[in-house]
């Protein structure tokens, strides 16, 4: 980000909420001028540095993100400088052609082909959310045979979605059960898609976008999104300023963009126009996702997610194909781009589970794997757990008493036979049964509360070793500076030691079931005595299995996914992580060696970076599609012709000796099937995909829908929300009706420096808390006129879920917004307390509602409605 | 904030509250009562040499309390002494453009003339019986040069006080020069009406007890004046009257000067005027320092 | 005596983040108030009130928004003790325990203070207080022990915007000027330099660049030396005492002996 | 805003030996010498151990110093790219999260229906846990679903957390978790 010359902060309040981060859009304002741009509901801290500061209805994204894309394709600039056609003529599918059946919002009154009930799931598992669903087939590529172009890298879907199913392949007939795979892989591959290098037929992406954007007037965005129609223009025009050969601009989001029930669009939205400007695999340009928590890109990669299994590969699911090994491949891998090595990387995660005991014959232990059998993501689960289905819960690090409809879920957790919470703080949920409001009001009676609470201490950072992934992917090791005090123990000794009394209480079993925990690999004893006398487990064995070894000789460990095999022959976890730990003395995570400073590089001593220590991904673009640097103020990877191989400031990532010229073999598979100038190499054609013809279930163009909870009518379309949200109904879970009177106000919600998530991290620390020691209500000054409401009153706020109690704060920095002809109150609160702690205050999420996105079932916590009294 | 006054208005206030108020009132009194006594002593009739030895009898309390005052409203009492020691290398520390500093030199100081004189009028008065004592006070040499010092020093005490208020930051406080003149001339007023109303309530007769209420009268009408100088010299920031404050600082000049005058102008001979008039005075200049003490506590930026 | 050092505080890339005052805390261990458990300001974000013997940074949050929120303002600095060249604390400590280190700063010797409260009234910008727990006067010392030890203050260390930056104070005045001038030149012709020449109290060690009157940062816009009234008021107070004295001589003087009978 | 007084002190008597006094004294810039008081570094003798911020997703690097057994001071790590010693208040207040009177540091237990906590041995709660995972697993497990699917699977065990954790966490947990047939594994990523 430093190296960027426009910077637009939106969907995050970047310097509340990742103030180090936002270290480095300051450093390129001030050094070289760069343009901080932040578009928000709120004027927050952001803003108060922001060179341009939009304010925008909550939940209006789209409309915003829209204007811009019709904006930039209208402008002269982009119509006429050559390095935009030359930009998304290479790297993005602009000129690939949609199939005939294709239809888009603009004839279909707001949904696209394909819109059907939902008619997927199975019957032991009613817990899917969904109402409607997409059948997605005539968003495909036009070929010569219609077919999947299977998923994006980071696809979200999980299964329940019938549709994901359609265009898969049928299984090949294969006369051997195990490894090579390279059958199945050629087996899947497809004639190319059809392709317009002129994009002007009428069917080709770019004229597909130009036509559905149409609408995304500058007029429309301040009908929709209350913007003032010259701050949005102004907002435009500097991006496109900033954008080209010689400058760069990035986007940056966080959760305000993902939690709605349609925040996998609003990325795309954003992620579609950065592609537009050329501002992709280049430094300086890119979309920032900023996260939440110190390994949430750990989690994810590592998935403590019930969707995916390690490095993003689908998890087995009974809702699809996935029967055997060579049906699971068959669905998922691509055959085209580096997904066709996914083989490999799927018998080595086999192997990393059931070593020894995951041979070719039995596919790897392929059976012992359990498969998912529909959504079991947080709020299915808590919407089941309420429904009597869950009877335990592990709680570690999270406090899920205090989140998205909390009361739902205390009342949930009422229903657990056990609960197990480990956690620095006796927090929220691990006293839920003790001190929640329902319990405290006599609602609800303690002796009724029939579940079994463990409360287990954990280590703080410094009372452990081990591995943080941050939000730019990079894995860094900590090192144990002092032993914890009395019982508290870290949380892989939980697991550990969970899992080795596990194994003992089972070893007698002959039972199939049994089978995957008999055999799973399970020894991690810590090199150091003392250590291994407190139970601690070796975080380096763990590490090296992340890493990869020679499954023969494990002390010899892989050097990277490129050495992985389909045999059998490596185990490794996670291909991602491979080469994180080269060999047995080389940590690489725990590097902690800066580049010199003034020498333009990519710090590539410091810790270690995925994939394969690179820092900036698809950095093939950062050259043109002859392998030139675009500028020489932009340089960072590019062709050497003397050496023939890719070279730069990073680590290429692509092929190092694949020559920009190179063309597509025939027939060829995985890398060879694409050309040397396929920037984009998790993508099956290589490209940056502005239309994204598969691996989302709710369009493949994003598309400005309200809210699920909205005071306004959709002023874009006559549908009014996505059609196919997930919503989880319960009479604790009810919604207000669109420009319900009731609940005439937006409300969002937000976190603030000074407080981490529920506070459990935050409001026992008096440091922190003294600086924030109330929950509030953010409003301004006209809604507190009309209310009667001073600063500090005590305020009602009540949503259809429940009524909670906070101090006002009226400022200016909150207004009205005029949508769409009507005055629109928006108010704010941080949702960082509880009942617990140096601090407490109401639980804000007892305000929010179960709905999700139906791609990644996230919740729509950013905009919903309520109304605000006096209390 | 629509409009600051002045500077000061940026400041923190000190603790100094009740305690000092206190202080400045018995300080006042010890300087004020010393002052009178040695001035009768120095050049007042000898038949009044009773009203000087009552005198120098109400100084050494006052004194005391007020040191007790001083010493309890520091955080540290037990560092008093790093007043005086440099506690690092103990030695003596004295900051002539401290006020803090000289001021409390000047209350050791003049402790040891009030003490000297104070032993003269115990032995004057055959409560002790070091003859020598006797000669600590005029009209002896030794005597005559103690009464002189001890003026000096009762003065500087009385005006000190003032000018420490002076040389602060403080909204009112550092908005004139002229609170120690109005904090010392209000200490020789109250001093003369506290020997007033001793001598009254004693049923002294000397002529001196009508000195007394000449004197105090004219001090207050000085004080008066010095307290409308005040004012002028403040400005705007006199606007921190425009409160309770404020309202309290009438009521002070109304009993503690006003009204008392008027009451000896229309009754000057009556031994009950002059006694009611003098504990008006000493009510009066009470809420006068509570005033200058408080006033400008609830300003802080 | 080692070069002058001290802060520059850019107020216009200042976040608001506070992590100035907790890494302050953290070094210097102060407490927080009523263990952590404060109140509500409920004027903007802060919630620490003021600098004090406790809070030796503190962040001003100030709201600069019309009705109609054309062109708002959300002004943030990070305040701290000034560390002037000209320290009225400094003058004012009757014990010696306000130093100027071999730095030039002006530091609190807590070991020496005995709390009477002269340099809280006496410091012109409201830095100081006494801190409950060692009831001494105490602020900024900016981290004179690690200054010693060759590490920067730990405020300056966590800013994570580079809002305070720390330095040789001659050299933090250049980078001032040239920050001046770029925001001048960048069409901000509202942003100037607080304390950075000789006239305010011959300079202040750590300044500011702001963009507004510097009341509006609730900083005093011409800060003065508590000794400015030392004369004045000492001749006032002589003054006063010889008026009186006068009064004093015209009242007890012998020759009126006689005049003086009460009324029975 | 600036104020007259000062002509009302002009015009007054002692004001001119004042000035020149006060001009004496302002010129003489400070009064009090200056002193250079030895200060000891409280971190001295202390030892340093590199870790990372446990807070949000920058990563910042920190210094952990430690002096017999205690940790004594956090602060940030200059070297690290991320960061550069720079910290939020959040990072700032590291130390608090393992110097904590508020700290629990011990097994608590709750039986069904009880009112109160009771302190567990940290053996005997694992045993009971492990019992109370067999169980439920024992009673939930599908291994085949209506439909004749091999499953092995169970969704009454949810897994939730591992965000703010570390990854050798996620690993072993969502492998233990997996080896059991447990597939409701979630964290924070997804609210």
């Amino acid at each position: 980000m430093e190296d960027s010359d426009c910077i637009v902060i939106m969907g995050s309040n970047m310097a509340e909420n990742h103030p180090v981060a936002f270290r480095w859009p300051m450093k390129a304002k001030v050094q070289h001028g760069a343009k901080i741009i932040h578009v928000d509901p709120r004027f927050t801290r952001t803003s108060a540095v922001a060179d341009i500061y939009a304010p925008l209805r909550a939940g209006s994204d789209v409309a915003f993100l829209g204007g811009l894309i019709r904006y930039v394709l209208e402008s002269e600039r982009w119509n006429s400088d050559p390095f935009f056609k030359s930009w998304v003529a290479t790297y993005t599918n602009a000129s690939t052609l949609i199939s005939e059946d294709f239809r888009d919002t603009e004839d279909a009154a707001g949904v696209f082909s394909g819109l059907m009930a939902y008619k997927g799931g199975m019957p032991e598992w009613p817990f899917n959310g969904f109402t409607n669903e997409y059948d997605g087939q005539s968003w495909q590529y036009a070929r010569g045979a219609v077919g999947d172009q299977g998923r994006s890298a980071s696809s979200a879907q999980s299964g329940e979605a019938s549709s994901t199913q359609s265009g898969s392949k049928e299984p090949l007939k294969r006369d051997h059960k195990g490894p090579p795979y390279d059958d199945i892989v050629e087996h899947l591959l497809q004639p190319a898609p059809d392709r317009d290098e002129t994009m002007q037929h009428e069917r080709s992406v770019l004229q597909i976008v130009k036509r559905h954007f149409s609408r995304y007037t500058p007029e429309m965005v301040e009908r929709t999104t209350g913007c003032p129609q010259a701050t949005f223009l102004q907002v435009a025009e500097t991006l496109l300023a900033n954008s080209g050969a010689e400058r760069t601009s990035s986007f940056a989001y966080a959760v305000a963009w993902t939690q709605h029930t349609n925040g996998v669009q609003i990325i795309g939205a954003c992620a579609l126009l950065q592609l537009l400007l050329g501002n992709a695999g280049r430094p300086g340009a890119g979309v920032m996702a900023l996260r939440g928590h110190a390994s949430i890109q750990g989690s994810t990669d590592v998935p403590t997610l019930y969707h995916s299994i390690h490095g993003y590969m689908p998890h087995p699911s009974a809702l699809k194909e996935h029967d055997s090994l060579t049906e699971y491949l068959t669905g998922e891998t691509l055959p085209t781009g580096w997904w066709a090595n996914m083989p490999k990387y799927v018998v080595s995660y086999l192997k990393s589970m059931y070593g020894d005991a995951a041979t070719a014959e039995n596919e790897f232990g392929y059976d012992w794997h359990p498969k998912i059998i529909g959504d079991h993501s947080h709020m299915a689960m808590f919407a089941a757990m309420n429904a009597g289905r869950v009877k335990g819960m592990l709680c570690i690090g999270q406090n899920p008493a205090t989140t998205l409809n909390a009361k739902l879920d205390r009342a949930a957790m009422r229903k657990l036979d056990w609960l197990v919470v480990k956690d620095n703080w006796v927090h929220e949920t691990a006293t839920f049964w003790k001190n929640a409001p329902e319990i405290s009001n006599g609602e609800v009676s303690v002796a009724d509360v029939g579940t079994e609470v463990f409360f287990f201490p954990a280590t703080q950072v410094a009372e452990t070793d081990g591995t943080f992934t941050n939000t730019q992917r990079m894995l860094q090791f900590h090192y144990k500076a002092v032993d914890a005090p009395g019982d508290c123990r870290s949380d892989m000794w939980f697991s550990y030691e969970l899992g080795k009394r596990l194994k003992r209480l089972y070893a007698q079993s002959d039972e199939l079931r049994d089978q995957g925990l008999k055999h799973l690999t399970w020894e991690y004893e810590h090199e150091d005595a003392d250590q291994r006398a407190r139970g601690e487990p070796s975080m380096l064995k763990i590490l090296k299995e992340l890493n990869g070894y020679y499954s023969d000789d494990p002390s010899r460990h892989v050097g990277g996914f490129v050495d992985l095999k389909d045999d059998g022959s490596t185990t490794c976890a996670s291909w991602i992580y491979s080469g994180c730990y080269p060999a047995p003395d080389k940590n690489l995570t725990a590097r902690r060696e800066a580049d010199a400073p003034g020498v333009r590089g990519a710090q590539l001593n410091w810790a270690w970076a995925w994939p394969a220590n690179r820092r900036i991904m698809y950095n093939r673009a950062s050259a043109d599609p002859s392998g030139r640097p675009w500028s020489e103020r932009k340089k960072w990877v590019w062709w050497d012709e003397t050496q023939g191989r890719w070279t730069g400031y990073d680590v290429p990532d692509f092929p190092a000796t694949k020559p920009p010229d190179d063309q597509p073999k025939p027939g060829a598979v995985g890398m060879d099937a694409l050309p040397g100038t396929a920037a984009f190499i998790l993508k099956p054609d290589g490209m940056g995909w502005l239309f994204v013809p598969s691996g989302l279930v709710d369009g493949p163009l994003p598309t400005h829908y309200e809210p699920v909870e909205s005071p306004v009518n959709n002023p874009l379309y006559k549908q009014q929300a996505s059609p196919v949200i997930k919503y989880w109904k319960d009479e604790a879970n009810p919604l207000a009706v669109v420009g319900d009177p009731q609940y005439p106000h937006v409300i969002t919600t937000y976190r603030l420096t000074e407080h981490y998530l529920s506070g459990a991290m935050s409001r026992w620390l008096p440091w922190l808390n003294a600086l924030m020691p109330e929950l509030f209500i953010e409003l301004s000054p006209e809604l507190a006129t009309e209310k009667g409401i001073a600063n500090l009153d005590w305020v009602r706020i009540t949503t259809p879920r429940g009524a909670i109690r906070a101090k006002a704060l009226v400022t200016r920095r909150m207004r009205p917004f005029v949508i769409d002809g009507r005055r629109i109150h928006q108010v704010g609160m941080p949702w960082h307390w509880g009942y617990e702690g140096l601090s407490t205050g109401a639980v804000v999420n007892e305000l929010t509602p179960l709905v999700g996105d139906p791609n990644v079932s996230m919740h729509e916590g950013k905009a919903f409605v309520c109304n605000v009294e006096r209390a | 904030m629509s409009e600051i006054a002045s500077s000061t208005w940026f400041t923190t206030a000190p603790h100094w509250g009740w305690l000092i108020v206190f202080y400045y009132l018995f300080g006042g009194l010890a300087a004020g009562s010393y002052f009178i006594a040695a001035l009768i002593d120095l050049i007042g009739r000898r038949e009044d040499r009773p009203i000087a030895r009552m005198g120098y009898f109400v100084a050494i309390p006052c004194l005391m309390v007020s040191g007790v005052l001083l010493l309890v409203d520091l955080y540290r009492p037990d560092r008093f002494w790093h007043l005086f020691l440099q506690s690092n290398t103990m030695r003596p520390i004295f900051q002539y453009w401290a006020p803090m500093s000289i001021g409390s030199w000047g209350i050791i100081v003049f402790s040891l003339f009030a003490l000297l004189s104070f032993l003269a009028a115990l032995a004057e008065s055959r409560h002790l019986s070091w003859g020598w004592a006797g000669h600590l006070r005029p009209p002896s040499i030794v005597g005559r040069v103690i009464a002189v010092l001890g003026i000096l020093m009762a003065m500087y005490v009385a005006g000190y006080a003032g000018v420490l208020l002076a040389v602060t930051n403080r909204p009112l406080w550092s908005d004139t020069p002229l609170l120690g003149m109005l904090l010392g001339v209000s200490a020789m007023s109250i001093s003369a009406s506290l020997l007033l109303l001793i001598a009254r309530w004693r049923g002294l007769k000397f002529p001196g007890v009508r000195s007394l209420d000449r004197f105090d009268s004219w001090v207050i009408g000085l004080t008066l004046l010095v307290l409308v100088a005040v004012i002028v010299s403040l400005g705007s920031v006199a606007r921190v009257w425009l409160s309770l404050w404020g309202a309290l600082l009438l009521v002070a000049v109304l009993v503690g000067m006003i009204v008392p005058l008027f009451m000896r102008w229309r009754s000057a001979r009556s031994a009950q005027t002059s006694a009611l008039a003098a504990v008006m005075v000493l009510i009066g200049g009470f809420i006068l320092r509570t005033v200058i003490v408080f006033t400008q506590q609830g300003i802080q930026p | 005596m080692a070069e002058p050092m001290g802060f520059f505080t850019d107020t216009t890339v200042c976040i608001g983040c506070k992590a100035c005052e907790v890494a302050c805390k953290q070094w210097n261990q102060l407490p927080s108030p009523e263990g952590g458990a404060n109140t509500m300001s409920g004027d903007s974000y802060d919630n620490t009130r003021k600098l004090d013997g406790i809070n030796w940074r503190h962040v001003k949050f100030v709201e600069q928004f019309s009705e109609d929120r054309v062109g708002g303002r959300w002004l943030l600095m990070s305040d701290v003790c000034k560390h002037c060249v000209r320290a009225g604390c400094l003058e004012v400590c009757p014990t010696n325990a306000i130093i100027r280190t071999e730095f030039d700063t002006v530091v609190i010797q807590s070991d020496v203070c005995n709390g009477c409260g002269a340099c809280v009234a006496g410091c012109p910008f409201g830095v100081i207080d006494i801190n409950p727990v060692s009831k001494t006067a105490q602020k900024c010392t900016l981290c004179y022990d690690r200054l010693q030890a060759g590490m920067e203050p730990a405020c300056s260390k966590a800013c994570p915007t580079d809002s305070i930056q720390f330095g040789p104070v001659r050299e933090l005045r250049e980078r001032g000027a040239k920050r001046v001038s770029q925001l001048n030149d960048g069409g901000e012709s509202r942003a100037y330099l607080y304390g950075a020449d000789e006239k305010m109290l011959g300079g202040l060690n750590s300044f500011f660049l702001l963009v507004d009157k510097p009341e509006v940062y609730g900083l005093p816009p011409d800060p003065k030396l508590p000794s400015r009234n030392l004369v004045p008021a000492s001749m006032f107070s002589a003054l006063g005492a010889l008026l009186v004295a006068l009064i004093g001589v015209f009242s007890f003087r012998e020759r009126r002996s006689g005049e003086g009978e009460d009324r029975p | 805003m600036n104020l007259n007084r000062r002509d009302f002190l002009r015009l007054s008597a002692g004001a001119g030996s004042g000035t020149a006094l006060g001009g004496l004294l302002s010129a003489g810039v400070n009064l009090a010498p200056s002193l250079a008081a030895a200060q000891e570094l409280r971190i001295k003798d202390a030892k340093t151990t590199p870790s990372i911020c446990p807070y949000c997703s920058v990563g910042c690097a920190t210094l952990v110093h430690t002096s017999n057994g205690k940790i004594i001071n956090i602060e940030g790590d200059a070297r690290s790219p991320h960061n550069e010693g720079c910290l939020c208040p959040k990072g700032a207040a590291i130390f608090q999260l393992h110097v904590n009177p508020n700290r629990p540091t011990q097994v608590l237990h709750r039986d069904p229906g009880a009112t109160d906590w009771e302190v567990w041995d940290l053996d005997r709660a694992m045993t009971r846990v492990a019992q109370l995972v067999k169980q439920t697993r024992d009673e939930t497990f599908i291994e085949k679903a209506e439909n004749g699917k091999l499953v092995n699977m169970t969704s009454a065990i949810f897994a939730l957390g591992g965000a703010t954790l570390e990854i050798e966490f996620n690993h072993i947990h969502q492998k233990l978790m997996r080896g059991m047939g447990i597939v409701a594994i979630e964290n924070q990523a997804r609210i």
